[in-house]
């Protein structure tokens, strides 16, 4: 293998709310080699986006416990602080395409200034350069490059998908987060946009973190897959073997639920809710709704128990002993 | 009504909230007693008059004040012969002639550190015939004078403290014993309580007298009066501190009008604010609602109420047609009905009116009337109970400035009119701050716990606040 | 511009039958009214009694104001609706509430379809108190219906307020409100489009459990092929105001007839490692404005086999192998 | 966009201002009618005014010696026609619905005319010189105490939204309810301290009596004057300006683009102007106009306390003195003002928001 683009040790993420500790992010671990990309999946309130933006230091404004270590490049970005963090993480090595990019566009500011703005941050660019850099990269995009004189509300939902895309590619940061870059958009739209963002990988050398609910779709770019459940990865693994035999009861469950166009097989669904951020259920968290879960689930927390090429599933069923 | 609890629950959690509650429930006890010990009436017509305040000081300041000036001020003294009480002694004196000297004996004791605001004496005779009475005063020690001799008829009520003879007679006597008469223009008060030895000579250095005082009045009167008329007197020495809140010019006591002014407040601000909000609730949400041609007249008649200066136009109607305060309380709801609010409501209710519930409420049959009464307004009441809150201090001060210009209801007996009265007698002026100081500060509780209580609500209801 | 109405008459014994039907909103500019949005435009529907219907199509398709047409939120500008073999078009006052009682309807964002100030109870007896069901009736009426969408202990729930509950649990409260009056015909608009994923089928088989046992049809929105697939009987696949494919739902899937309903499926993905490596044929472009429709047909700016005809007129409804409704000139 | 395109966006706005411009014109036409009628009581000025000169002319017959043989139903004839003169001039013959059209029209073509009673410093009777003569003292007031106040609560609300929750912050939340009690209140307490127990500041008033003479020692005194006023209205408005700025900017500052500049790395100063400010300067400058022309009619009870020789204390004479022309003609030129910052504010919006100048001009 060649380095490691990201690893990521024992991440915490915690904030306060009136009603308790929200443990949004509890212990995640991740690594990702050069150009691979990840899938994170896990459903609503599983502390997916948090992560996402636990990356690029986008935290709630009541943090309680914000600790571990984020090595991009081998340097851990942990330990910088704001400023440096600001100038020298933020849109260089790594950037996002935010969920909802329907309102990630100001209103009142021309496309190519939005999309300028990071190079004259950044890259120290006069105003025209930078420009001229946006129009080059909106193209890049399948946008007319005169649509730097327009406003955000003058663009289709799609093409102003592309503007956010081309946003986060314009520094040609090393790895570019998309938080759940299509929920919003139509199946044609977001299949022109996943054509897009394959294209974008291939000819840039790329990693993505996709964060997604969509099961079906995080296959479309994922060359690793992390499943998130209650603020935890519970399984870590590579894209062909996960989607053929994923290992937690819960993947499997997951998988199990989606409904395919193409193959006949039953769906089955997961019953039970999932559980709160603020108090989950005491040893694994997803013991209550776990239809292997033994008496050791109920107590003790799973360890993390790892296969090969650093995949690990967070599981009592696998512990040795 | 578990809602209800909840709510409390949550509201407790906010200090502020506490404070305000207590407040306003305080003031609420407060109008309760005034409601209940007298009626509203009653006290109008009282505070109106002049007769039951006459034994009351004139501009005394509240009895509390004793405590931070770390000095005994005066209380008044009420002595009245038809009264049996020890400190009165109503004795008949036969003289020569077949005459007799009928003596009313006052005796009191005077131990405050300063000198009182006024005596009168009040002579109650129950014929009009003629009499000749002479007054003497007898300070501590037994000094003695003659303070005046006068002839009575009828009802004689004797002004001591503006007799100028009996300054000009002190003040030669004062000349024969001390050698001097005092360096500066004595008051009859100081006159008839001072020490009279050398401190009497210098306006810093004159003390009270404290001890025993007695004021005798002698009538003169006929064997055939003996036992067909009756003779009594009053002596008032009226003080310098009175009650918990002082008195006014007019010698009413203040603690009534703040007492009473406290239902009133209360009132008056949340009729308004309740009404007001309430009703342009329903306009703004039939407007939302059933939009078209029903939508235009009501923005229309918002917008021209919008250029109506408010302020002004409620003054011009108050000054011009002299209304009670319920019917400004009207003119001011019937002015703001159509005001900026409807507008803002009709905003909110346009975007109710596109959340689904509405549209599964069409698709089960729901009438336009109970959608707009159980679906609509029930969604926005938790954003507008803190506004009612908030806006009740308006309309208690609005009443408040109307009064202050004077054009507030002459009958009511209001925290404004307090201060008007202050105002016109430029209580600022002559240091009568309690005056002002009092109804300001009431005002001042009330604002501040419906804020309290109004912002605290606000913070649980607004849910893009409560997120913060 | 519109073709001649559909011709096949309607069968009396089908649940719904559609035909022709057209729903323009006015633009108001100045109170004149400057266009007309089309949002639905020369409709054909049939559904029979007991089956479901998927209506299939991207946003601003007009599938939803089809829905809410068919539930009488909007009024048609033109078209017939026929109900259980009554034309309901133009009903008003007793027939409207009678109407109101036959359709149920669910809707896409559980939360904004609860008012949020009632609790369950509340809610549940709101439409029974509209329909004056007497007061004796009414709270069995509730507890039944709770059971029935599995909302068990019902005490657990009944005197809950909507944000206590998991918006699955918050879609039941939803789908028991539109049974609570025994209606025969559901109209849901994407049910479970904004649930998590292992919930959507947990709700759409209680759907089809609750269907069968009370012999419901549904008219099932949605934009997502592959639970049309698990939960349909019939699809029918929107584009633009217009109902350009109709038929039983393994032929629709399998044998997909309308250019634009193949370029929906091929967009679609399955849960696959191998999508990585794959390009999906998108056509080009974007829907139509609905204020300015294209001429000819809709589809024809982005249709890989538009023909010149295409562009000129409008195509016809054509039967192919009786059953298997398409609008398209290909077939023509 | 091109000539064409701007062009036509010309003339949308144009007939969207016309269009504006009627419906203000319209409304504001019924609102000083309105006032018309209340400010001469429905007529009942009328009365008062006709007693007025019956009065006046007996008065005058009674002490001229001209008139002193004649016999009395000779002086009343004589008196009679006098009166009736009298009313004629002034135009009280009509009926005063009649009447009140014609003075609609004179308010509305700014035609003031001459005040009943009222009289200016110089001596006019004008209305309009009566009012130029105050205005200027309700504005070096009321307008600089807005708009001191605007920009102070909204540069500390953008600092407050960016340390949201910090000491300071919590200290103006608390403050906040000092706004329930209106500013000519806490002129009271402050007249009291300072002027009656320190008596280091004035009373009231606008100068010092007698105004001195040189121009600086003059600008000194007003100042000095205006110290008072100014602080009751900070002390009442500021911590709520303030917090609700500070609201505003909070709820904006979670908006997506807000949080997507946050992660491009743009620095906190420039999320400020670009994506705080910018976005919502539409409501904000609504605002701002609107503070400006409510500070033009005066505040009348602080004008009142503090003796102020602005608009409002001239409101309060010309009610307590019937003077109708003078309050019809304040109203009309505040509803003027109004009317035509509404408009104004119109134009300004299609400016500033590229999304009513392309999107096409919204009605609401």
């Amino acid at each position: 293998m060649v380095g490691e683009i990201l690893s990521v040790r024992d991440l915490y993420l915690y904030y306060r709310v009136r009603a308790g500790l929200v443990k949004a992010v509890d212990g995640v671990s991740i690594n990702l080699y050069n150009d691979e990309s990840l899938a994170i999946i896990g459903e609503s309130g599983s502390g997916k986006s948090s992560l996402a933006r636990a990356f690029l230091r986008l935290l709630p404004k009541n943090v309680h416990r914000f600790e571990g270590s984020i090595c991009i490049n081998g340097e851990d970005v942990m330990r910088l602080s704001d400023e440096e963090f600001n100038s020298r993480v933020r849109w260089n090595k790594i950037s996002m395409v935010p969920q909802a990019s329907m309102n990630a566009l100001n209103p009142v500011i021309k496309i190519g200034e939005q999309l300028a703005e990071p190079l004259i941050i950044h890259r120290n660019m006069s105003k025209s350069e930078a420009v001229d850099k946006a129009k080059e990269m909106l193209k890049f995009v399948g946008i007319p490059q005169e649509f730097t004189d327009r406003y955000p509300f003058e663009l289709s939902g799609g093409m102003r998908q592309r503007v956010v895309i081309a946003m986060a590619l314009i520094t040609q940061p090393s790895i570019v987060i998309l938080d759940e870059p299509t929920s919003a958009l139509d199946v044609l739209t977001q299949a022109n946009i996943m054509n897009l963002l394959k294209k974008i990988k291939t000819d840039r050398k790329i990693s993505y973190i996709f964060i997604t609910h969509d099961i079906a779709l995080s296959s479309e770019i994922s060359d690793k897959i992390a499943v998130m459940y209650a603020g935890q990865i519970v399984e870590y693994s590579y894209a062909e073997k996960f989607y053929r035999e994923p290992q937690h009861p819960y993947s499997q469950l997951l998988l199990s639920s989606v409904p395919t166009l193409r193959e006949e097989r039953t769906v089955k669904f997961i019953p039970g809710e999932p559980p709160s951020l603020l108090n989950p259920p005491p040893g694994c968290r997803f013991h209550p709704r776990c239809p292997y879960a033994m008496d050791v689930c109920r107590r003790e927390e799973p360890p993390i128990i790892h296969m090969e090429r650093g995949s690990y599933v967070r599981c009592w069923l696998y512990a040795k002993g | 009504m578990r809602q209800l609890k909840v709510l409390l629950k949550e509201l407790l959690m906010y200090k502020s909230a506490l404070v305000g509650i207590t407040i306003i429930a305080s003031l609420i006890i407060l109008s309760l007693y005034a409601v209940i010990t007298a009626p509203y009436g009653e006290v109008t017509r009282k505070w109106s008059s002049i007769d039951p305040w006459e034994d009351f000081p004139k501009n005394a300041m509240p009895s509390w004040v004793n405590i931070f000036i770390g000095r005994k001020l005066p209380e008044t003294i009420v002595l009245d012969s038809r009264k049996v009480e020890p400190s009165t002694n109503k004795t008949i004196i036969p003289i020569t002639g077949g005459k007799y000297i009928l003596r009313i004996l006052f005796t009191f004791g005077y131990t405050y550190d300063d000198f009182p605001s006024e005596v009168i004496l009040r002579i109650f005779s129950s014929t009009t015939k003629q009499f000749t009475a002479q007054i003497v005063w007898v300070k501590p020690g037994g000094i003695e004078y003659i303070v005046s001799r006068k002839l009575l008829r009828g009802y004689e009520a004797y002004y001591i403290t503006s007799d100028e003879e009996f300054l000009k007679k002190f003040n030669a006597n004062l000349i024969n014993k001390l050698g001097s008469r005092p360096n500066y223009d004595i008051s009859i008060n100081e006159a008839l309580f001072a020490e009279e030895d050398q401190s009497i000579l210098n306006q810093n250095t004159v003390t009270v007298l404290k001890g025993e005082y007695r004021a005798i009045v002698d009538v003169l009167i006929g064997e055939e009066d003996l036992n067909k008329v009756q003779i009594d007197a009053k002596l008032v020495v009226y003080g310098k501190v009175h009650g918990i809140a002082g008195t006014d010019h007019r010698r009413r006591d203040l603690a009534l009008a703040l007492l009473w002014g406290t239902p009133i407040a209360l009132a008056f601000g949340l009729v308004a604010s309740i009404t007001i909000t309430f009703a342009q609730m329903f306009i703004a949400a039939m407007s939302a609602w059933y939009g078209k041609s029903f939508d235009f007249i009501v923005q229309r008649i918002t917008e021209i109420f919008m250029v109506l200066p408010f302020l002004p136009m409620l003054l011009m109607i108050s000054y011009f047609y002299k209304i009670t305060i319920w019917v400004l309380l009207l003119i001011v709801i019937l002015l703001s009905i159509f005001g900026s609010g409807v507008k803002n409501y009709r905003a909110m209710f346009l975007q109710i009116k596109e959340i689904p519930y509405i549209e599964a409420a069409i698709a089960y049959g729901t009438s336009s009337f109970r959608i707009v009464f159980r679906y609509m307004i029930p969604k926005i009441l938790p954003t507008i109970i803190p506004s009612i809150v908030l806006s009740v201090p308006d309309f208690v001060f609005l009443e408040a400035a109307l009064a202050l210009f004077g054009v507030g209801d002459p009958q009511a007996v209001t925290w404004g009119r307090v201060l008007e009265d202050a105002a016109r007698e430029a209580a600022l002026y002559k240091g009568y701050y309690y005056w002002i100081l009092q109804p300001s500060l009431l005002l001042l509780l009330t604002a501040l716990g419906f804020a309290m209580l109004g912002l605290a609500l606000d913070k649980i209801f607004n849910p893009r606040l409560r997120e913060m | 511009m519109l073709k001649d109405e559909y011709a096949k008459p309607c069968n009396l014994n089908d649940i719904l039958c559609i035909r022709g039907l057209c729903v323009w909103h006015p633009i108001r500019k100045f109170l004149t009214i400057s266009g007309y949005v089309r949002a639905l435009d020369d409709v054909n529907i049939d559904l029979e009694k007991g089956r479901i219907l998927a209506i299939v199509g991207e946003s601003g398709s007009g599938k939803t104001t089809l829905g809410k047409t068919i539930l009488k939120i909007y009024q048609p500008t033109k078209g017939r609706i026929i109900y259980d073999g009554k034309d309901i078009t133009h009903i008003k006052g007793k027939e409207i509430k009678w109407y109101r009682r036959e359709v149920g309807y669910v809707q896409q964002d559980p939360y904004g379809a609860l008012p949020p100030f009632m609790n369950i109870r509340e809610i549940l007896e709101e439409p029974l108190i509209i329909h004056e069901v007497p007061k004796s009736d009414r709270i069995t009426r509730i507890r039944e219906t709770l059971e029935e969408v599995k909302l068990i202990p019902v005490e657990d729930f009944i005197n809950k307020y909507p944000h206590m509950l998991s918006g699955g649990q918050q879609q039941r409260v939803v789908i028991a409100r539109a049974l609570i009056l025994r209606p025969k015909l559901i109209v849901a608009d994407e049910p479970v489009s904004m649930l998590d994923a292992s919930v959507r089928i947990e709700i759409l088989t209680l759907f089809r459990e609750l269907q069968k046992r009370r012999g419901l049809s549904i008219v099932y929105i949605t934009h997502d092929l592959s639970t049309a697939k698990y939960f349909s009987d019939k699809i029918a696949v929107m584009y633009a105001g217009h109902v350009v494919e109709m038929a039983q739902t393994d032929k629709v899937l399998s044998k997909p007839m309308h250019p634009y309903t193949q370029s929906l499926i091929k967009a679609i993905p399955d849960p696959d490692p191998r999508n990585r490596t794959l390009f999906r044929e998108v056509p080009p472009g974007e829907p139509p404005s609905l204020l300015n429709p294209p001429p000819g047909c809709r589809f024809h700016p982005r249709c890989p086999y538009a023909m010149d005809v295409c562009r000129r007129e409008e195509p016809p409804i054509v039967e192919v192998n009786g059953v298997h409704l398409v609008k398209c000139w290909l077939y023509g | 966009m091109g000539i064409a395109g701007k062009y036509a966006t010309l003339k949308r706005l144009g007939k969207y201002l016309l269009i504006r411009g009627v419906a203000v014109l319209v409304t504001t036409v019924i609102a000083i009618y309105m006032v018309i009628i209340i400010a001469n009581m429905g007529g009942f000025v009328d009365e008062i005014i006709k007693s007025e000169i019956q009065f006046y002319v007996y008065e005058a017959i009674r002490n001229n010696p001209a008139y002193r043989g004649l016999n009395k139903s000779t002086i009343e004839l004589i008196a009679q026609e006098w009166i009736e003169l009298e009313i004629k001039r002034i135009g009280l013959d009509k009926p005063f619905v009649y009447r009140s059209f014609n003075y609609l029209r004179d308010a509305l073509t700014l035609n003031l005319g001459r005040a009943i009673r009222i009289t200016s410093a110089s001596g006019s009777k004008q209305v309009r010189i009566i009012i130029l003569e105050r205005l200027p003292a309700s504005i070096l007031l009321f307008t600089s105490i807005q708009i001191m106040l605007f920009f102070s609560s909204l540069t500390a609300g953008l600092y407050l939204s960016r340390r949201y929750g910090s000491k300071i912050d919590r200290i103006i939340v608390a403050l906040s309810p000092l706004s329930s009690m209106p500013g000519w209140f806490y002129g009271l307490f402050l007249i009291m301290v300072f002027a009656s127990w320190l008596g280091i500041l004035p009373y009231g008033g606008i100068v010092d009596a007698p105004p001195p003479e040189h121009p600086l020692p003059y600008a000194l005194s007003v100042l000095k004057h205006m110290i008072l006023p100014t602080m009751s209205w900070f002390i009442a408005y500021f911590a709520i300006s303030t917090y609700s700025m500070r609201t505003f900017f909070l709820m904006f500052s979670s908006e997506d683009y807000v949080e997507l500049a946050k992660a491009k790395g743009v620095p906190p100063k420039e999320i400020e102007r670009r994506y705080i400010l910018r976005p919502t300067l539409p409501p904000i400058i609504t605002q701002l106009a609107l503070i400006l022309i409510s500070s033009w009619m005066g505040a009348i009870i602080t004008e009142n306390i503090f003796n102020w020789p602005g608009i409002g204390t001239l409101i309060w004479m010309a009610i307590a003195n019937n003077d109708s022309p003078v309050l019809i003609g304040i109203v009309t030129i505040y509803a003027y003002l109004l009317a035509i910052t509404v408009l104004l504010l119109d134009v300004i919006y299609v400016l500033i928001d590229p999304r009513i100048k392309i999107g096409g001009v919204s009605t609401q």
